[in-house]
């Protein structure tokens, strides 16, 4: 008897006793239910809503075509005001209230642990599409057997972003390294892996000099970027990412950092990001978060195109996150005749599509069954132009390469 | 703890020179913000909360400006000038009828404030955040070079008009009518009340000057800070310690405490990276206790 | 004769028991056990803070320092190795952990803040609350930063109460919200509570009839703190973790916008505001994303329209009233 | 009984007391005059504890009490009311001399009982009768009478039974006919409670009809010490209170 067996069970005998039904009374007909617990409000707004504008337009399209048997997919969005106890209380309430069949989490950080106790406790099938965070899918103490992880998984960047810096490094003669990444799980767990994996590729030329840690979300960077000028390195790596990159280059730009530095920046590469710059320096690495020219394929220019005609906006790398996340629901639903969590989580465990991001055969991205993890998406790095497309001379990581170390590094940590 | 590397840029003319400008141009940019809010509670007894939020509205409404405009002056102008309008219209509309409520009431209407300007910003200006103003194009040129430290010019005018802008309000504060008044209101509303003076409007003026102050901090910091709906809270947080350091009403406190944190950022960013926050927290624990009054303020009788 | 005041408040808390007991049987809705749910947790939150606000007169805006010392001394105890899934006195344990533990925090921090005055008090609290929170973000090994004690915990069954099974839960929060609410019932009905009205009313007299007014002011800042934690240890149990946004002044904003909702004069105003909060949290979220700006509106019409928190408001309506009747009658 | 050696206090360089020396006999019924700004009311915080002398020493049965706070003062049986009624808004009168009393017999921090079924009811009950508020018992302080509040304020005080009674001014703020009833009434307590009482009082008739002795302060310091008639013979006091007429004849507020 798994998990989700014995829930329904429970619940059965619950619904004997108290003479009412409980969560089990799993609905064969209506539309099929999605619950999202979002960031709709404040200032990382804009996740909430380049995530769920990508989810739509891929349940329109479905829809349209006449769902599941004719049963349309519902979506209820719902702020939880990036709190996770918020986070909580929502996803309860889709899980006992509205009885979603589905969690579509489009959370952050800290409010998608508060996600993944809920659903592991209700036994509710759930998609993590937007934490980076790595021990959310990683460790087996804290992942759960019903929930899936189609965010960026952060041991991957790494082994992608190590690569390419330890090749510009030794082309270079890129030896003293900083780092400038903001301080709170993502930025820290992203950088050591970085610098763990670049001292790994790179050899024993490359030499740590220093790290700064401003606050999320912090105003001015000035103390950081004196600093980095006053320890002279060759390149300098950050994790920092939206509005806080775009006042760091800015800061940093009035004293002229990137003429005899070499910044590499992982997440540059969303076009929010870029067009909020006012002048975007030539000439950075960054890493691709989600631009249309990589992997350069039709499918995802044209979904660029239709994003922007639809939302006046260009897509996020949440947006393709939660695009792909939902086209692998539906199809694992469409696979399984059904919208029944348990076999719908069957059908998608293992389960390779062709996608807008994907590098695997056919560009395909794969749903890795064993840790339940999406595998083959694009990643990739390049070096900054002023204009379209933004990033040139990108060159992709090689996914044998990441898995491999993915292994090592869960070997380390005693994952496996 | 890093002392070592902090000992070593205390004898590193470098290091000090360029520690000290970064320093001080926050500490200048964040006492333009703290000014405001010290005034307002000198004169007015008010604990502005929502004052981050005139902040806020002096980035986006230069933004604004500039974009319509393109004249750097005129957006930060409008900066300040729309953030102190919006301070005359939240004193009369909302604040003036809780000064005699107790501190609570006037604390929640101030994060109602908070609130409701976050979200309308987002309605007004939508939820992505926007980019910094640019420094204008005067500045636009290869920084100095001082002692092997870099230093931008935009920097050092950062610097000069926040001084020039706290040496006119001490020039108000002790030589103009307007001054004396608001210093005696500050001390004895009734007896100013009491020689005909109309208090309502002065408690007016100086909201709007406080508001007008964080407006103008708000369009000057977005030169170089991208904007975003929330962006008063960590600023306000910020002007609340340095007003408790200072001394809570005193400006020249503000101005010496907001220089304290602005190098106290800078250098601490250096010796202990990982606790600047804690420190500050820490420090005005440590004043609150020892010397509640502030370091510039009037002790109680 | 009227029966005592502490048997009649018993009386009624078990009638407010039963009710909510009934409730949940007869509206089967998880959204509202929810709502219960978390406006008990949070009724002990505002109720603890309006000893300090209400009866002292002491404006504390550090409260949610011992909300998330709460959720955090007992999550961690969950997660430690002496718990198992069989461990059956771990609940009741942890508990009573949580509320010695924070009973120790809060009478280190209100040794301090009670020595500043005011506005300052005001301040102090803050300032404990923020290092508290900067703690807990620094201290990465043991809090997990800023992501929380993740991975979940076992919810050992004791006594029969399976906190795992949703309906054990919503009856295990409302049997403590009531006790507690019986607990701070009585402090403030009882010779100790009239202390604080007259602390807060005026200190200096209070003091020349010998009382030591930073005695009972450290007394019921610790005693507020302690119950705090126990609303903590509750939202702990709930989410199944603990977050460092528990401690973070915003949530000690919570059970202030409570007691303005609810009232602070009327003894049970706080536990209207909280189910007010609740309730609004809820249907506005799921209706817009300008959560904001509702609740600020309607902040502003409590503070500025009314004046006055609902339960104040009733109370006044019902007295005026009764003694307009009165007046009628003779 | 209470015995003031030598004590000053100054405020920033302003001398508030300067070397005052006085005696208060035990059971005596004693008056502090003296013009506006003269140290009457600073002696009072001296004695009660509010304020901690600069020097000298403060003997209350022999045992110098400087420096103690009021709390401690307070135990030791010296009680006070205020020129400005000092009382509990937001308490009923009769709930502000249970408390007193509870205060008096240390029950305050009794959390386990309640506050209605303490038997300092019936205690509270006989301050009631003796100070004469019984109309207004169950009334809220903040709406009482003025006269009613100062009535209150020194009911406060006899809760602690004290044995010494310092009364700043009971009489302010009254008029004429209101005044005399209440220092008719202070009499009839002082008697009747077998105390040392001391009030500080601007209306002459009133000091020169009851006070047993007087002591004239002006500038911090004492100026003249006897009877009435001594007190009203003493050119001293003739100088200091013809030498500021305008000081003397003060409105109440």
């Amino acid at each position: 008897m798994n998990r989700r067996q014995f829930v329904a069970g429970a619940a059965a005998v619950g619904t004997a006793i108290t003479g009412f039904p409980a969560i089990a009374n799993a609905q064969a007909s209506g539309p099929i239910k999605l619950g999202i617990p979002t960031i709709l409000s404040g200032r990382v707004a804009q996740l909430g809503i380049s995530s769920t504008n990508a989810v739509q337009m891929v349940v329109d399209a479905f829809n349209a075509n006449g769902g599941l048997d004719g049963r349309p997919v519902d979506l209820l969005i719902r702020d939880t005001k990036a709190k996770p106890d918020e986070a909580a209380r929502v996803t309860r309430d889709f899980v006992n209230s509205d009885q979603v069949d589905v969690v579509f989490n489009c959370e952050a950080s800290s409010a998608s642990f508060a996600v993944q106790e809920v659903v592991r406790e209700a036994g509710t099938l759930c998609l993590h599409n937007v934490s980076e965070t790595s021990s959310l899918s990683a460790d087996p103490a804290i992942r759960s057997p019903n929930s899936f992880r189609f965010a960026r998984q952060g041991i991957h960047d790494a082994v992608g972003s190590a690569r390419y810096a330890a090749g510009i490094a030794k082309e270079k003669g890129l030896k003293k390294w900083m780092s400038v990444s903001p301080d709170y799980a993502y930025g820290r767990d992203n950088t050591d892996l970085f610098f763990k994996l670049l001292n790994q590729f790179g050899g024993d030329d490359i030499e740590v000099v220093g790290n700064g840690w401003p606050k999320l979300f912090q105003p001015d960077y000035t103390e950081v970027i004196t600093q980095i000028l006053q320890r002279r390195p060759d390149a300098v790596y950050s994790a920092l990412w939206g509005g806080d990159l775009v006042s760091f280059i800015d800061q940093a730009n009035l004293y002229g950092m990137f003429g005899s530095i070499e910044f590499f920046t992982i997440n540059l590469a969303d076009y929010t990001t870029m067009s909020a710059l006012r002048d975007l320096p030539e000439g950075l690495h960054s890493g691709t978060r989600y631009i249309s020219s990589f992997p350069d394929i039709e499918a995802n220019r044209s979904f660029d195109t239709a994003y922007v005609e639809r939302f006046d906006d260009h897509p996020t790398n949440w947006s393709w996150e939660c695009k792909v996340g939902i086209e692998f629901l539906l199809a694992a639903m469409t696979e399984a005749g059904t919208a029944d969590g348990a076999q719908v989580a069957d059908a998608l465990r293992g389960m390779t599509r062709p996608s807008i991001i994907g590098v695997g055969p056919d560009n395909s991205v794969t749903m890795r069954g064993d840790d339940q993890t999406l595998i083959n998406y694009a990643v990739g790095w390049g070096t900054t132009v002023a204009e379209e497309p933004f990033v040139t001379n990108i060159q992709a990581a090689d996914w044998a390469d990441i898995v491999e170390h993915e292994t090592a590094w869960k070997q380390e940590l005693g994952y496996i | 703890m890093e002392l070592a590397a902090f000992g070593e840029c205390l004898t590193n003319s470098s290091c000090l020179i360029f520690q000290t400008v970064g320093g001080l141009k926050i500490g200048m940019l964040l006492f333009l913000v703290a000014s405001g809010l010290t005034l307002i509670f000198g004169v007015l007894g008010v604990i502005n909360f929502a004052h981050g939020s005139f902040y806020m509205l002096g980035a986006y409404f230069a933004y604004t400006t500039l974009a319509v405009t393109d004249s750097f002056t005129l957006a930060v102008i409008a900066g300040a000038l729309g953030a102190g309008v919006v301070g005359i219209l939240f004193e009369r509309g909302f604040i003036s009828r809780v000064y005699q409520s107790n501190v609570l009431v006037q604390l929640l209407v101030c994060y109602a404030f908070i609130l409701i300007l976050d979200d309308l910003v987002i309605l007004i200006w939508g939820e992505e955040f926007l980019s910094s103003l640019g420094a204008p194009e005067v500045f636009r040129v290869p920084p100095l070079f001082v002692a092997g430290a870099v230093v931008p010019p935009f920097h050092l005018f950062l610097i000069g008009a926040s001084i020039a802008v706290a040496l006119g309000l001490w020039l108000i504060m002790a030589r103009t009518r307007f001054g004396k008044i608001v210093r005696a209101a500050a001390q004895n509303p009734q007896m100013v009340s009491a020689l005909g003076i109309n208090t309502t409007l002065i408690y007016a003026g100086v909201f709007a000057l406080g508001s007008l102050l964080a407006g103008l901090g708000g369009a000057l910091a977005a030169s170089e800070r991208s904007i975003s709906s929330g962006m008063g809270f960590s600023i306000v947080i910020e002007s609340f310690i340095v007003t408790v350091i200072g001394g809570m009403g005193s400006i020249a406190g503000a101005f010496v405490a907001a220089i304290l944190i602005g190098l106290a950022r800078s250098f601490g960013a250096i010796g202990f990276p990982l606790f600047t926050d804690g420190l500050m927290f820490m420090v005005m624990c440590l004043v609150l206790i020892l010397r509640p009054q502030g370091l510039f303020g009037r002790a109680e009788s | 004769m009227r029966r005592s005041g502490p048997i009649r408040d018993m009386i009624f808390g078990l009638g407010v028991f039963v009710l909510l007991a009934l409730l949940y049987v007869l509206v089967d809705d998880a959204f509202v056990h929810d709502i219960i749910i978390k406006t008990c947790i949070f009724s002990i939150f505002a109720l603890s803070l309006n000893l300090l606000i209400g009866y002292l007169g002491l404006v504390a805006f550090g409260h949610a320092a011992f909300f998330a010392a709460g959720a955090y001394v007992f999550g961690l105890f969950m997660q430690s190795e002496y718990v198992g899934p069989d461990s059956a006195w771990a609940i009741p344990f942890g508990v009573l952990l949580a509320m010695v533990g924070s009973a120790v925090l809060a009478a280190a921090i209100g040794a301090i803040c009670i020595r500043a005055k005011a506005i300052y008090f005001s301040f102090l609290t803050l300032a404990f609350q923020m290092i508290l929170y900067s703690a807990i973000l620094a201290a990465v090994p043991i809090t997990g930063g800023d992501q929380g004690l993740m991975g979940g915990f076992p919810k050992p069954v004791f006594l029969g109460i399976d906190l795992a099974e949703a309906s054990h839960m919503y009856m295990f929060c409302a049997a403590l919200a009531i006790i507690a609410a019986l607990i701070m019932r009585q402090v403030v009905e009882s010779p100790f509570g009239y202390v604080l009205r007259m602390l807060r009313d005026n200190p200096d007299r209070a003091a020349f009839l010998g009382l030591k007014v930073k005695l009972y002011q450290w007394i019921t800042f610790v005693l507020a703190g302690t119950l705090a934690s126990l609303a903590g240890v509750l939202q702990s149990l709930l989410d199944i973790g603990a977050f460092p946004e528990w401690a973070f002044w915003a949530k000690s904003a919570e059970p202030l916008f409570m007691i303005l909702l609810g009232g602070m004069q009327t003894f049970l105003g706080p536990v209207l505001g909280a189910f007010i909060f609740e309730v609004l949290n809820a249907v506005v979220t799921a209706h817009t994303r300008y959560y904001g700006l509702v609740l600020g509106a309607v902040i502003l019409f409590f503070a500025l329209g009314l004046r006055r928190g609902l339960g104040d408001y009733i109370w006044q309506l019902v007295s005026d009233r009764r003694e307009a009747s009165g007046r009628a009658d003779a | 009984m209470l015995r003031l050696e030598n004590v000053a206090k100054a405020f920033g360089g302003v001398i508030a007391t300067d070397d005052v020396s006085l005696a208060f006999a035990p059971g005596s019924l004693s008056a502090i005059i003296g013009p506006n700004g003269a140290g009457k009311t600073t002696i009072f915080n001296l004695i009660s504890g509010k304020l901690r002398p600069d020097s000298g020493r403060i003997l209350f049965d022999g045992e110098n009490i400087a420096g103690l706070d009021e709390t401690e003062i307070v135990r030791r049986g010296i009680g006070r009311a205020f020129q400005v009624a000092s009382i509990f808004p937001s308490l009923t009168v009769e709930e502000s001399l249970m408390a007193a009393v509870q205060s008096h017999r240390r029950q305050t921090l009794r959390m386990a009982e309640r506050f209605r079924h303490s038997n300092a009811r019936q205690r509270a009950g006989e301050i009631i009768d003796m100070t004469g508020l019984g109309a207004v018992a169950r009334d809220l302080s903040a709406n009482l009478s003025h006269g009613d509040q100062k009535l209150l304020d020194i009911a406060l005080a006899l809760a602690l039974e004290p044995r010494l009674l310092l009364l700043d001014e009971p009489t302010a703020g009254m008029g004429p006919e209101e005044r005399w009833q209440m220092i008719e009434r202070v009499r009839a307590l002082w008697q009747a409670e077998h105390m040392t009482l001391v009030f500080i009082e601007h209306d002459m008739d009133i000091v020169f009809e009851i006070a047993q002795s007087i002591r004239v302060l002006c500038y911090g310091a004492v100026l003249a010490e006897g009877t009435a008639e001594e007190i009203r013979a003493n050119p001293d006091v003739i100088e200091a209170y013809l030498g500021a007429p305008a000081e003397d004849a003060e409105v109440a507020p």
